[in-house]
């Protein structure tokens, strides 16, 4: 195995994750957290809960985006280096979910920030969440990959 | 401080209780609400699971045989399928995999179809 | 030849002084008083390419010299008492009188007139006046430029700075005096001289708290001086020695542990160490080339050079031991203390005297490499401290404080001086520069004796601990990181720049230096060599420091450091993560101060403590004379 | 230094990150069967390392570049001095240069949580330090010198010094940050600090204090293991095994409090330090 | 439990909720309520397991905050004045508009009738 | 030195997952104050009465709080039973309070793992969870959710628990309870956890009084309040005491949870061995008829209060909801100041904080 793939190999082997709580009845942020504990146990694929937006490079968000909280929401996003993913986990943070009609509340975060994966449920299940987070970590190695190819041929240009 | 290290050893001494998810799956337990689905082949398009639902995320059109919904916004409380008059809804018990992007369920009589829609 | 260059050394500066005081115009006293600081300069040079090692030199002045000397130390000691009455200190009137009565008793009836050798010459007495004569000069050449800037902050009608000067040169002749005299009335006379400019400095902006201050330094620094005194007396009257060559070719006896238990006490004064600490931190008042000079590199360092002259006649003894353990326990305490504080000339003086404290240690160890600890200890802290207070000097010119939480994103406002200031902490901290080398090398010495090695360790630790935080403050970058372009007078440009590049050079340096002037020394003690350095490699029969490696190492650091800031372009600045809110105001935002630890370490109460503690130790070291 | 130092100096320089991640990715392996759980694979550390290097950089401030790589140099150089042998007190001033810049760089960034981390590792550092040094006395006071190779030499030093073995096994709790001594940053990041020192440190950055604590979590397991130098394997394997007790404190304790650690590694530092001393002088001779 | 709370004058409140306060009754909530243009607060408390209500009719100015008696009566008048715009006098600690609701959210929400106008900026912190 | 440093807490912290913010003020690390910032949940809920029908708030109500969505929706219902005068079976009353007490032990459970990490515990929230997934699965397999199991309907349940089922309930609880008593054994006597929660956050009872405070906050410091002894739905059949402990300090508060825990354990064996055969529900008919009605009853945080006036239509008038967090705010406000800043998750974990409730 070449260096090269040895990195993008990492990316899908190593992809840290910040949970970001944005207005979420606690009801998926408590299977998020399941995912981390014994039962399923993500860190069998290498994922660990860093709770530092800097360190992470999956962005996992349940609940929906409120008018105080979507400033967080960017910042938390902001502060991620590249490449990174977005992981919308459970109806609230895809749409809304039940609450897309109250008076403080935007909708999915997709308002705010672009989102990758979508994870249904109410709330998703630890399983679906393990799915979407593997799934995300696909993505993440595509993403660098990509990234690759788009600096290699400025280099070249 | 050595409370502990009777689950320390213990853990040690067994295998781990990890379920090896997504290598082995649990049989899921049948009454589980994983994910709604239409036979729209029985549907009669009575708009009864559009009033019910809390969530407000089944749009039932009578007149063109459109019975449309967002999984993105269902809770899965199951009153839909409670309320069904025909018992056409179904709630499988397997839970709706995760996609890059969010899509409409668009069931349509006429050509028995479904179509993904943003 | 070299008595006369020595003679210039010592006079030069002393008449320049009292021209100096009758120059009112700026131009001209500068041009003076450079002129002065040069021809010091020189003359030191010209001491340590020409002076043959180790020497004892007449002169022919010798007689009005003494004579002038005798005079002199009359009229030094009613003009303290005239002080005393003027600040109202009773203390220093007690000590003046306490030393004019057994000095006329002592010169009346007991000194019998001889001839003697005048100067007394050896490689710690280069070391010394090379430290007084680079320092001095730089540091006073800072002054040039502070001292207007003062002024004017103090909106002066009428400028003091002739006085300030002429006390300032005053202050670098006495100096070498001390460093070259070889009949310890001199030293006694020089060394009052030393503890009055002290007074004047530290008083020299007449406010009520440098009054204060100042008295309390001066009674102090009287109460060493009365300790001399006594000591030399002492010795005169059971061994009828009154010189420094005779005094170290006597057998050590405990005849002699008794004067030189005084003189080391009045050391201790002079170097401020434990229960007489608190004149040194009252002299921050004073202009800070003041504490530059007299409080950090030079002054003080009499002390050292006094108890490392004598270090030959106490080894071996309990009292060596003792005073090993009182030094280190001054250099915990006193880092304890600086633990507590945010003022940043107070950190440096806490630090001075534990610095003063380690040396101290150093020499009551006693061991050749314990030795060369002690006087690469003195060179490296008379430079990087200098440079300190010169940085902090400027700082508060800048941002009008001196508090270490108020230089928060100074790298932003004075880059170029935060920079120094940085080089210069580091410079006393870690480890390829001279004074943790040295410190190494003291710990090693130390670690046969495992009370003092265990303080010197707790003590270096502590010490990391309140550099650290003090840099990390400077170098925080602000919230609107926008350098600024700053702008620095070129007599502050000079003295930074050269007392940062001799930091730098002298660590480089060390092995040069050591064979160069360490170990002549050494050899000259008598004391088998315990430590070889080649090629910045030291080794002593304990172990061995490499320094190239390291300054490789930091290099390497500093140019990837350089090159992935200038090649990457991908580099992304962002916030700092705070938890999510980040606001945009600074009235708003989140900050951090440092860690002062008031609910353990209360200044007052601690202090109280340490010097009782002090004191007790200060009985043991006498109670050593008789063990 | 002669050719075939600087020849060991360079393997040790290549190997012991390798040696360092593995024992890191065991350890992570090891706690997650104690958790019950299955695991990361062993070579997660790598894989962690080789991810964040490719990362995009991201800092709040230059200075964090040149501490992290003074942080990573300094590690490297008193490995390598360890490697040749050299005086081991110069090894950990040289150590602690590093950990100087480290908190330094975290202090630079202006985020509470990265700044109170750095107060926390000076406690740390103040916690852990002078016990090192007590350690490197009690070894002189056996072999009479601070160099390695004489400390080496004298073969069976845990039959002279257990109580200082102990002291040394304390240290390396300290260091490598797990309970009850996880206080500036922790391994997982539950704390009230976030990472707390770690916080403003960003990908390839991150990466490169990975490393630099791999090297200096070997440095420490290669003094343990010189205790019983008379046979290396030995000795790694009684580091190995008290490497693993920490993993087990590590999950049967609860973080404690900062000031309970000072107070307790001073006076188990010095306590353990002065009575094995006081031991060796008294009995041995 | 069917609700039927006392009407109390607002010049009585603080007597009132005083009273309630030394005969030992422990503070449950207060819940505000649209009236057509005026609101209704009504004040819960309970001694043991036994709830009673009173209540105030309001235009929704210048209510005495109970926060000085009651101080855990802070956080729901926080909120109350900011979901409803209800202003209170004299309450102990002021949020102002940054309890509940962000700079963007929409003013007193849940009011029918809005009769101040959350002031930005003015943080009491 | 009067250097005071302002640290902040969340909204995105890895110990407190929900979002709550709070600037500290602290000397060194010891807190001198705390202002707290709520609203990054608040989504306002209750204004949806006025959008959905009385029956389909049931389901909005439960997402209120994910972890005792179970009792919100239970305690919502009672209100419109009462108000409506439905009485439901005792069957319905028997299988609310299984659910109710699974829910408070899956609580209790959680916030333990929760707890044990906010001082850095992790193998305590592993063992923990593990043995909180044994609840999962056990509300999984009766209501077909994981978390918000939506079985409460007006007039009753949806699900049913068959006697099957009931043993093998009864088998797991017995599993829970075994491995339960082991953690328990950690959290009472382990030196260092008893280090970090002996004497931190002490609450008085007269304050716990006077400043409102609810359910283990209360109860920790002496003041004995459960309302399950009120007896509502099937706890009047039930034989039970409530839990009290004195110290009022953090340690207080663990142990009264911990009882709890088994204390829950025993009362659903206790139901599901006097659980009567019957029906589920009762159909309900009509709209509630206009009325303000207070309900009330324990949850895992303590006590939850319902406000409801409704107006004759299908749509309510007024919804509120008083939640137990938000009545413990103000203590915890209260034993913030004067602690050590390594305390601060601890302290705030040990009010078992649910942001989402206080916000709704």
């Amino acid at each position: 195995m070449g260096l090269k793939e040895f990195v993008k190999k990492s990316f899908s082997k190593s992809p840290w994750v910040v949970h970001y709580d944005c207005g979420s009845c606690n009801g998926c942020d408590i299977e998020v957290l399941a995912c981390m504990t014994p039962i399923y146990d993500m860190e069998r694929f290498g994922m660990v809960n860093v709770g530092n937006p800097k360190h992470a490079d999956i962005l996992i968000v349940t609940g929906t985006v409120n008018e105080k909280n979507k400033d967080v929401l960017k910042n938390v996003y902001d502060m991620m280096p590249d490449p990174k993913v977005v992981v919308a986990a459970g109806i609230c943070a895809c749409s809304g979910g039940i609450f897309r009609d109250c008076y403080n509340v935007l909708g999915g975060i997709d308002k705010v920030i672009p989102v990758d994966v979508y994870v249904p449920g109410c709330p998703a299940k630890p399983e679906a969440m393990i799915d979407g987070l593997y799934k995300a970590a696909q993505i993440l190695k595509e993403k660098y990959s990509r990234k690759e190819v788009i600096v290699s041929a400025k280099s070249l240009g | 401080m050595l409370d502990m290290l009777k689950s320390v050893f213990s853990n040690l001494s067994r295998k781990p209780v990890t379920r090896m998810y997504p290598y082995e799956e649990r049989k899921p337990f049948d009454i589980n609400r994983g994910h709604l689905e239409n036979n729209i082949d029985e549907c009669i398009f009575c708009g009864m699971c559009q009033r019910v639902c809390p969530s407000n995320c089944i749009k039932v059109d009578r007149k063109t045989s459109v019975w449309e919904y967002n999984p993105f916004e269902c809770v899965l409380c199951g009153v839909c399928v409670e309320k069904c008059p025909k018992k056409c809804l179904k709630l499988d018990v397997h839970y709706r995999s995760c996609t890059d992007k969010k899509y409409n369920i668009h069931l349509e009589k006429h050509d028995d179809s479904e179509k993904a829609g943003a | 030849m070299t008595s006369d260059l020595v003679l210039i050394s010592i006079i030069a500066p002393i008449v320049m002084s009292l021209t100096t005081i009758t120059i009112g115009k700026a131009v001209a006293r500068k041009a003076f008083v450079l002129a002065t600081l040069l021809i010091v300069f020189l003359s030191s040079l010209a001491i340590f390419k020409t002076a043959n090692l180790p020497t004892v030199v007449g002169t022919s002045f010798y007689g009005i010299i003494d004579k002038l000397i005798k005079v002199g130390d009359y009229v030094l000691l009613f003009y303290t008492l005239y002080v005393s009455f003027k600040v109202k200190e009773p203390k220093i009137a007690i000590f003046s009188i306490l030393q004019i009565l057994p000095l006329a008793f002592f010169e009346l009836f007991m000194l019998k007139e001889q001839e003697l050798n005048t100067f007394y010459i050896d490689n710690l007495s280069i070391i010394m006046n090379l430290v007084v004569s680079v320092v001095g000069p730089i540091i006073a050449v800072y002054a040039f430029g502070y001292m207007d800037h003062h002024e004017e902050e103090k909106k002066l009608a009428k400028s003091r700075q002739s006085r300030f000067f002429a006390i300032i040169l005053l202050f670098i002749g006495a100096m070498n005096g001390i460093i070259f005299s070889n009949n310890l009335m001199w030293i006694y006379f020089f060394w009052e001289i030393t503890s009055l400019s002290s007074f004047l400095l530290i008083s020299h902006d007449k406010t009520e708290e440098a009054i204060k201050n100042a008295s309390k330094a001066l009674w102090i620094n009287m109460l060493g001086g009365f300790s001399l005194l006594v000591g030399i007396i002492i010795l005169y009257k059971y061994t009828g020695i009154i010189t420094l060559d005779a005094l170290l070719k006597t057998n050590s006896s405990y005849i002699l542990l008794i004067p030189v238990f005084f003189m080391v006490l009045a050391a201790f004064t002079k170097a401020a160490q434990m229960p007489f600490q608190s004149w040194l931190l009252g002299a921050m008042v004073a202009p800070t080339p003041v504490s530059a000079l007299l409080h950090s590199s030079t002054m003080v360092k009499a002390a050292i050079y006094l108890i490392l002259r004598l270090a030959p006649t106490f080894r071996g003894t309990t009292l060596s031991g003792f005073i090993a353990l009182y030094g280190a326990f001054t250099f915990i305490a006193t880092s304890i203390l600086a633990l507590s504080q945010s003022n940043g000339k107070k950190i440096l003086a806490y630090s001075t005297i534990a610095n003063l404290g380690l040396m101290i240690s150093s020499i009551g160890i006693n061991t050749s490499s314990a030795i060369t600890a002690a006087i690469l200890l003195l060179i490296f802290h008379a430079v990087s401290k200098a440079l300190l207070f010169l940085c902090v000097g400027t700082i508060e010119q800048s941002i009008g404080s001196r508090d270490i939480e108020d230089m928060k994103g100074l790298i932003t406002k004075m880059p170029v001086t935060t920079i120094i200031t940085f080089i210069g902490i580091l410079s006393l901290m870690i480890a390829p520069f001279g004074m943790l080398l040295s410190k190494w090398m003291a710990i090693e010495a130390a670690s046969r004796n495992l009370l003092v090695a265990l303080l010197l360790i707790l003590g270096s630790a502590i010490t990391v601990m309140y550099y650290t935080r003090w840099i990390g403050n400077i170098l925080s970058e602000g919230r609107n990181s926008k350098f600024f372009v700053e702008k620095q007078l070129s007599t502050i440009k000079f003295a930074l720049y050269s007392l940062v590049t001799i930091a730098i050079v002298l660590s480089l340096a060390v092995t040069q230096l050591f064979n160069a002037i360490v170990k002549p020394e050494i050899n000259m003690l008598k004391m088998s060599i315990s430590v070889k350095a080649a090629s910045g490699y030291l080794e002593s029969n304990l172990g061995g420091f490499s320094i190239y490696p390291v300054f490789f190492a930091i290099g390497l650091a500093v140019i990837l450091a350089f090159l992935t800031i200038k090649n990457s372009h991908d580099i992304v600045q962002t916030k700092p993560y705070e938890a999510g809110l980040n606001y945009d105001d600074s009235n708003n935002g989140y900050d951090v101060k440092n860690y002062y630890l008031p609910s353990i370490i209360n200044e007052a109460v601690m202090t109280k403590y340490m010097n009782y503690i002090s004191f007790i130790l200060i009985l043991a070291i006498f109670g050593g004379i008789l063990l | 230094m002669t050719w075939s130092d600087y020849l060991v100096f360079a393997a040790a320089v290549i190997l012991t990150p390798l040696i360092g991640g593995l024992i890191t990715g065991l350890d992570r392996k090891v706690t997650a069967l104690i958790q019950g759980r299955y695991g990361p694979p062993v070579l997660q550390p790598f894989y962690d390392v080789v991810k964040l290097l490719s990362k995009e950089k991201m800092i709040v401030n230059d200075f964090q570049i040149f501490a992290a790589y003074i942080y990573l140099l300094s590690a490297i150089l008193s490995v390598g001095f360890f490697a040749i042998k050299a005086d081991l007190l110069m090894i950990i001033f040289i150590m602690s240069i590093g950990l100087v810049f480290y908190v330094i760089g975290a202090l630079a960034t202006r985020s509470p949580y990265s700044q109170v981390g750095a107060q926390r590792e000076l406690m740390q550092m103040l916690a852990y330090e002078p016990l090192l040094i007590f350690v490197l006395i009690g070894m002189y006071y056996v072999a009479g010198s601070f160099n390695l190779h004489d400390i080496m030499s004298h073969g069976r030093l845990l039959l002279d010094l257990p109580l200082i073995f102990v002291v040394l096994s304390l240290v390396l709790d300290i260091k490598i940050k797990k309970s009850p001594f996880d206080f500036s940053t922790s391994e997982h990041a539950h704390q009230e600090l976030v990472r707390g020192i770690l916080t403003d440190y960003a990908g390839p950055y991150l990466a490169l204090i990975e490393i630099a604590d791999w090297y200096e979590l070997v440095l420490l397991l290669a003094m343990l293991a010189i205790f019983w130098s008379q046979n290396l394997v030995i000795g790694a394997l009684i580091s190995l095994f008290v490497f693993f007790l920490d993993i087990i404190v590590d999950n049967i304790s609860a973080r404690m409090t900062l000031k309970w650690m000072l107070s307790f590694s001073w006076t188990i530092g010095i306590v353990f330090t002065v009575v094995n001393i006081g031991y060796l002088y008294f009995v041995s001779r | 439990m069917i609700v039927n709370s006392r009407e109390v004058e607002i010049s009585n409140l603080k007597s009132e909720v005083k009273k309630y306060h030394d005969g030992g009754y422990r503070f449950v909530t207060e819940t505000c309520l649209n009236l057509e243009d005026k609101f209704k607060i009504i004040y819960t408390f309970a001694i043991g397991y036994d709830l009673e209500n009173i209540h105030i009719i309001t235009d929704g100015k210048n209510v005495p905050s109970v926060s000085d008696i009651y101080s855990c009566a802070l956080a729901v008048e926080n909120e109350i004045k900011e979901l409803f715009g209800v202003e209170f006098d004299g309450l102990a600690v002021d949020f102002g508009g940054d309890f509940m609701l962000g700079e963007s959210s929409p003013i007193s929400p849940q009011a029918d009738i809005e009769i101040i106008r959350r002031e930005k900026g003015g943080k009491n912190e | 030195m009067s250097d005071k440093s302002t640290i902040p807490f969340g909204p995105q912290h890895p110990v407190l997952p929900e979002p709550i913010h709070l600037k500290l003020v602290v000397e060194d690390e010891k807190v001198v104050e705390a202002y707290p910032a709520f609203g990054f949940v608040h989504r306002g809920l209750e204004t949806l009465a006025q959008k959905k029908d009385f029956n389909q708030m049931v389901y909005v109500v439960e997402r209120v709080c994910g972890i005792c969505s179970c009792m919100h929706g239970q305690d919502y219902c009672e209100a419109i039973e009462e108000l409506m005068g439905v009485q439901v079976p005792v069957r319905a009353e028997y299988l609310r309070t299984i659910w109710a007490e699974l829910h408070r032990i899956h609580s209790h459970l959680l916030w333990l793992g929760l707890f044990a990490d906010a001082f850095g515990f992790e193998n305590l929230f592993m063992q923990t969870w593990k043995i909180r997934e044994k609840i999962m699965d056990i509300l999984e397999a009766t209501s077909g959710n994981r978390v918000i199991i939506s079985v409460n309907i007006v007039g009753g349940v949806r699900k049913d628990i068959n006697s099957e089922q009931a043993k093998w309930i009864l088998k797991e609880l017995d599993d829970v309870e075994e491995q339960l008593k082991d953690i328990n054994d950690v959290v009472m006597n382990n030196y260092t956890v008893k280090e970090r929660t002996v004497g931190i956050g002490v609450l008085t009872k007269e304050e716990a009084y006077e400043l409102g405070a609810t359910g283990p906050m209360a109860k920790g410091s002496g003041v004995d309040l459960d309302l399950r002894t009120t007896g509502y739905a099937a706890y009047k059949y039930l034989d039970f005491e409530p839990i009290v402990e004195k110290d009022g300090d953090s340690y207080a508060r663990n142990l009264v949870r911990m009882r709890e825990i088994f204390q829950s354990i025993d009362l659903i064996r206790q139901a599901l061995s006097k659980m009567p055969e019957g029906d589920i529900n009762v159909p309900v008919k009509g709209n509630p008829p206009a009325g303000e009605v207070i309900s009330r009853l324990e949850q895992s945080r303590g006590e939850v209060v319902y406000y409801i006036k409704s107006n004759g239509t299908k749509f309510l008038d007024r919804l509120r909801i008083r939640t137990p967090t938000f009545a413990n705010i103000p203590a915890l406000l209260k034993i913030l100041p004067g602690s050590q800043l390594q305390d601060v998750p601890v302290l705030i974990l040990t009010i078992d904080p649910c942001i989402s409730c206080t916000e709704r």
